[in-house]
C-alpha cells in the first residue's frame, strides 16, 4: 500500500525534517504515529496523501512511483485517500452537509446516492441536526467531526488522520475510532498521528514513532491478542 | 437584446442558489458570497460605461469630421477673372462664354459629382455683406464662378483638373478652399486622436482593473484551491468552477455597463437636441457599431475568464 | 515636487519594514504582504491618470473657447452702406464722413476697446477672391467699414451701441458676426460640457474604486482586526494602522498617476507641436490649474483613508 | 473575580446555548471546565473573554458590571486577560515573536523590556529556535505554544485557555501546565477548557462542568490535600 524507501523532506533551505524514512505499510493495516510536537507528523502524513514531494528518496503508493506518474493520475490516486487535517480545513462558505459532500461531488456521483450517505454518516458522528448549519457557527469538535466525516464519506483505501481526537471529548473519541477500526476491518488502510496515550493504548496498534527524523516501528506487548479479540 | 437579457438573469438566478445541495452545477469555493463581488461588479460596470462613451465618442468624431471634409474639403471653387493676365478686361459675354465652355468640360470628367456656375445674383448674394443689397454690380466686372463637388479630393485630381482647365483659358483659377479648410480639419483630427487615444488608454485601464481584480479574488480562495487539490479535484473540475464565476462577473458588470452608457447617451441626445445636432449632424449608428458595442462584454468575459484561468493554473502549478 | 518625491520614498520605505521588530511605526496586520497592493496602487494610479487628463482637456477646451470668443466673439463691424435707404448713393466723401464721426463717437464708449476703419485696400483685400486682385473698385461706391474689438460682448451693449450709432445715422448697421460664429461656439460649449462630463464620471469611478477596493481590503482583514480587539487594542490603534496603509496605497498610486499623466502630455505636446497649436493656441497651466492637479492626490488619500477608517469601524462597531 | 448571575446566551434564532449559568470564581482560582464537545464551553469563554454580550443575565468582571462599563474601558479590561484560543488566532503575516510580542506593543511597552520578555518566554515553550518564523511553517503544536505565550506574555490577571493541550504531546503539555500553575501562585485566575482527563486528574483542581446549557462545580476528592501540596 505504501512504500518509502530512503526518504528525506527538508523546508527550504533548513535541515531535513524527515531524514532515510524506510518502512512497508500492508494494505488492511492500522498504525499509529507518534513523536513529539514538531517531531514531522504532519510532514510525514503530507507526504503520504500526495501533498508534496519527497526531496529525496522513493514513495511508492498503490503499487506506483510516484515520481512516474502524471498530474491527472496523481489526481485520481488522491480521489482513493482520505485525510483529516490537523486543523480541518473546511470550506467556510459551504454547510457541513456540503463539506461532507465534496469528495463525492469531485467523484461526479449521483445527487441522490450523496444525500443518503451523507445524511446517515453526519447522524452517526452526532451532527445530524447540524447539516445546515456553516462551519463557522460549529464548535470546534463538532468542526474536527465532519472533517472526519469528509475523510470517511468516500470509503478511501487510506485513511490517514492526524490528530483527529485533539478537540473531541472521550466518549465520541471513542466512538470514532470505532469507526476507523469499522472501516479498517472493510479493508481500508489506516494511519492515525496522535498524541493521546489512553486511545493508544486502548487500541492496541503498532506505533510508528518519530524521533528526530528517524521513524521506528514499536508493536506493543498485547498487540497480536488485540488482534485475534478483533477478529472474533 | 432581450436574449441576452434573459441569459443574464438566468445566469444570476445560478449564481444565487451556489452551493446549494442541489442543482448539478454548484460551486465548492465561496466565490458568490465573497466580499467584493458586488463591487468588482460595479467596478466593471463603470470601466465598460466609460470605455463604450470613449468609444461611441470616436465614433461621433469620426461621423463628424467626414461630415465635414464631405462637406467642405470636396468642394472646388473655378474662377475665371474678369480681367485677362495682360491686364484688360474680360466683356461679361466674354466670361459667360469661358464659363460655358469650362462647365461643358467639367462634365465629362468622371471625378466631377456636380457642377453649378453662379450667376450675377448669386455672386452679388456672396458679396452683399460687404456692398449692401441693392447696390447695381452691371457696371463691375464680375468674375465667372463655378462651385464644383468631387467625389474624393486628392492632389493628383486637382492636378488634372488645373491642366483641364488651363487648355481652355490659361487665366482660369482653381480655388480649393483650403487655406480655411486646413486648420478645420487640423482640429477634428486632433480631437479623433484624442478621442482614440483616451478610448485605448480606458480600455487598457479596464483590462488591467478586469484582470487584476479576478486576480486578487482568485489569489485569497488559493487555500481552497489547495484543498480541492488534495482531496483528488482534477484540475479542469478547478479551473471550470472558479472560470465560470469570473465569466459571470464580467459579464454581469460589463453588460450593466452597457446599457448604462447607451441610456445616457439617448438621454444626452434628448436633453440637449440641438447641440448634438450640430456635434452630429447625421450619426447613426451602424451595424459595425453596434457589433463593437457588443463585442465589449464578450472581450470583458474572455478577459475575465483567462485571467482566471491563468491565476488558477498557476495557484495549482505549484502543488505536486 | 521633489519635497513630495521625498516624502513619498520615505513612506516607502516605512512600508517595507513593516512588521519587524523594530522601529515605533509597526503594523499588526497583514497589509503590506498583501496580494493585490500592487494592483490596488496600479489601479489608483490607471485612475488618477484619466482624471487628470480629462481635467487637463477641460481646461485646454476652457483656454480654447475663451481664445476663439476673445478673439471673434468680441469682435463688431459697423457698416455705413454705400446706399442711402430711399436708394440713392452716398459719394465717397459723404461716406468718409459719417465713418469719421462713427469713429470718432465709438471712442468715446468704455466698453470698446479699439477701433479700426478699413480702407478701400482692406476692403479690395477682402473682396480679391471674389473679383479678382486688380480690379479697380475706384468706380464702385464702397461701404465704409469699421472693425471694433468690445471688451465684452452683451445683448445690452449691442444694443446702446446700435442706439449711438443710429443718432449718428439712421442708416449704419451694426454686424455681430452672430450666424457664424454661433455654430463654432456651439460646438465648443459642447466640446467642454462632454470633457467636464467625462471628467465628472472618471472622478466618481476613481471614488468608488478607491473606496471599493480599500473597503474590500479591510474587509478580507476582519479576523485580524477582531483578534486585535479581543486582545484589548482600542478602537483608534486598529484604526491608526489601516487608515496609514490605506493612505500610503492611495498616495503612491494617485502620484504615479499624477507623474505618468504629465509625462504624456508633455510628450504629446513635444510629439505633435504643430496640432497643439492648433487647439491650444496659448494654453499654459496657471497657478490655479497646478493647484488643482496638486489636489488630486490629496483627494485620492483623503477617500482612501475615510473608506478604510469607515470599514473597519463598522467591523469594529459589531463587536461589543 | 468573575461573577455570573443567571446568565444565558442563544446564537441568532436558535435555542439557549447556556441558560441560567450562576458562580463566582475568586482572584487567584484555579478551574477546569469541561463538558462534551458542543456543550458551550467555548461560549462560555467567550462571555468572560468579552467577545460577546449575554442574550440574558448579569456579568461582573474585575468588580464591574460589564454592561455598564465603555467600549474604551472594556479594551482596558481585555489588556487584563490572557486569552488561548482553540483555533489559537495567530496573526499568519507575524513572526513568532511579533505574534507573542503583540499584546504589550499594544499596551505601548518600551522595545527593549518586549525583547527581553519574548526571548525569555519563547525559550521557555520551547521555541527559542523558531522566533522568527511565520506560523504558517509551523507544527500544529509550535502554533498552540505560541498562542499560549501569547497569552501569558503581559501577565495577566486572568487566563482563559481554551484546549490548550488538544495539539501536544504529554511532556510539553505537563510543563504548560506547570507554567499555568507558577502564574496562578502569582495571583492570575486561571480557567482551561479540556477533555484530557490525564491532565485533569493530575492537576486536581476543581471543575466546571458543562451539561444541557448548565453549569456545575466538581471539586475532586483529594483537591483540599493538592491545595495545601501547592502552599508548601
Ligand atoms: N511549511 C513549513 N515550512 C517550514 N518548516 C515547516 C513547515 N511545516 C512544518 N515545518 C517544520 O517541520 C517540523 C515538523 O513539523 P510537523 O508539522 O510535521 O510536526 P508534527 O509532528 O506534526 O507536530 P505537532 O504534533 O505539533 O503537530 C517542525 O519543526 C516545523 O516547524
Ligand atoms: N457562532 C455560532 N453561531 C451559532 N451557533 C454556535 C456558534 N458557536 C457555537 N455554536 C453552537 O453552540 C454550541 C456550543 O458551542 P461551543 O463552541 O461553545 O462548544 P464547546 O463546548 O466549545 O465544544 P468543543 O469541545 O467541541 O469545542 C454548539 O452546538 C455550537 O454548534
Ligand atoms: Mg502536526
Ligand atoms: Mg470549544
Amino acid at each position: 500500500m505504501i512504500k518509502f524507501e530512503h526518504v528525506g523532506l527538508r523546508y527550504g533551505i533548513g535541515s531535513e525534517v524527515l531524514s532515510d524514512i524506510d518502512f512497508t505499510l500492508e494494505p488492511g493495516s492500522f498504525h499509529f504515529l507518534t513523536g513529539l510536537s514538531g517531531a514531522g507528523k504532519t510532514s510525514l502524513m503530507s507526504l503520504m496523501y500526495l501533498g508534496r514531494k519527497p526531496t529525496r528518496g522513493l514513495v511508492t503508493m498503490f503499487g506506483q512511483n510516484i515520481n512516474q506518474l502524471k498530474r491527472q493520475q496523481l489526481s485520481s490516486l488522491r480521489q482513493r485517500i482520505g485525510v483529516v487535517f490537523q486543523e480541518f480545513r473546511l470550506l467556510s462558505h459551504l454547510s457541513a452537509f456540503d463539506n461532507v459532500a465534496l469528495p463525492l461531488r469531485i467523484e461526479g456521483r449521483a445527487e441522490n446516492e450523496i444525500q443518503n450517505n451523507v445524511n446517515e454518516l453526519l447522524e452517526w458522528v452526532g451532527l445530524g441536526d447540524h447539516k445546515n448549519r456553516l462551519p463557522m457557527t460549529m464548535s470546534g469538535g463538532q468542526q474536527q467531526r465532519i472533517s472526519i466525516a469528509r475523510a470517511v464519506i468516500a470509503r478511501p483505501k487510506l485513511l490517514l488522520a492526524d490528530e483527529p481526537t485533539g478537540n473531541l471529548d472521550n466518549e465520541i473519541g471513542f466512538r470514532l475510532m470505532t469507526l476507523f477500526e469499522q472501516l479498517n476491518r472493510m479493508g481500508t488502510t489506516i494511519v492515525i498521528a496522535t498524541h493521546n496515550q489512553a486511545i493508544m493504548e486502548n487500541f492496541g496498534h503498532p506505533r510508528l514513532i518519530l524521533n528526530n527524523g528517524k521513524l521506528e516501528i514499536e508493536r506493543p506487548k498485547n498487540w497480536i491478542q488485540k488482534k485475534i479479540e478483533g477478529v472474533f | 437584446m432581450i436574449k441576452e437579457l434573459l441569459v443574464f438573469i438566468r445566469l444570476s438566478k445560478k449564481d444565487k442558489r451556489l452551493g446549494s445541495a442541489q442543482g448539478k452545477r454548484h460551486y465548492d469555493l465561496p466565490l458568490n458570497k465573497n466580499i467584493g463581488t458586488g463591487f468588482l461588479i460595479v467596478l466593471i460596470a463603470l470601466m465598460t460605461f466609460l470605455v463604450v462613451i470613449a468609444i461611441i465618442t470616436s465614433f461621433a468624431l469620426e461621423s463628424m469630421t467626414n461630415h465635414w471634409s464631405s462637406g467642405l474639403e470636396n468642394k472646388v471653387t473655378i474662377e475665371i477673372p474678369a480681367e485677362k493676365n495682360n491686364g484688360s478686361l474680360r466683356t461679361n459675354d466674354e466670361i459667360k462664354a469661358l464659363q460655358n465652355k469650362s462647365e461643358e468640360k467639367l462634365k465629362t470628367l468622371h471625378y466631377i459629382k456636380t457642377t453649378k456656375s453662379l450667376s450675377d445674383l448669386d455672386i452679388q448674394d456672396l458679396l452683399s455683406p460687404w456692398l449692401g443689397k441693392n447696390v447695381s454690380l452691371n457696371n463691375i466686372p464680375l468674375p465667372g464662378l463655378i462651385s464644383i463637388d468631387l467625389h474624393t479630393n486628392t492632389p493628383e485630381i486637382i492636378q488634372n483638373l488645373k491642366k483641364e482647365m488651363s487648355n481652355i483659358n490659361a487665366d482660369i483659377k482653381i480655388d480649393t478652399h483650403e487655406a480655411w479648410l486646413g486648420d478645420l480639419l487640423k482640429l477634428a483630427g486632433a480631437l479623433q486622436f484624442a478621442a482614440i487615444t483616451i478610448a485605448l488608454i480606458i480600455t487598457i485601464t479596464t483590462v488591467t482593473a478586469i484582470a487584476g481584480s479576478i486576480r486578487t479574488r482568485m489569489a485569497v480562495h488559493s487555500e481552497e484551491v489547495e484543498l480541492l487539490h488534495l482531496i483528488g479535484a482534477h484540475d479542469s473540475y478547478i479551473t471550470r468552477q472558479l472560470q465560470r464565476h469570473a465569466v459571470i462577473i464580467a459579464f454581469k458588470g460589463s453588460l450593466c455597463g452597457l446599457l448604462a452608457a447607451l441610456v445616457t447617451l439617448m438621454l444626452i441626445k434628448l436633453l440637449s437636441g440641438e447641440i448634438t445636432e450640430v456635434l452630429l449632424p447625421e450619426f447613426q449608428l451602424n451595424a459595425f457599431h453596434a457589433l463593437i458595442l457588443i463585442a465589449i462584454p464578450a472581450l470583458a468575459c474572455l478577459i475575465a475568464a483567462m485571467a482566471a484561468r491563468f491565476t488558477v493554473l498557476r495557484t495549482l502549478a505549484i502543488m505536486p
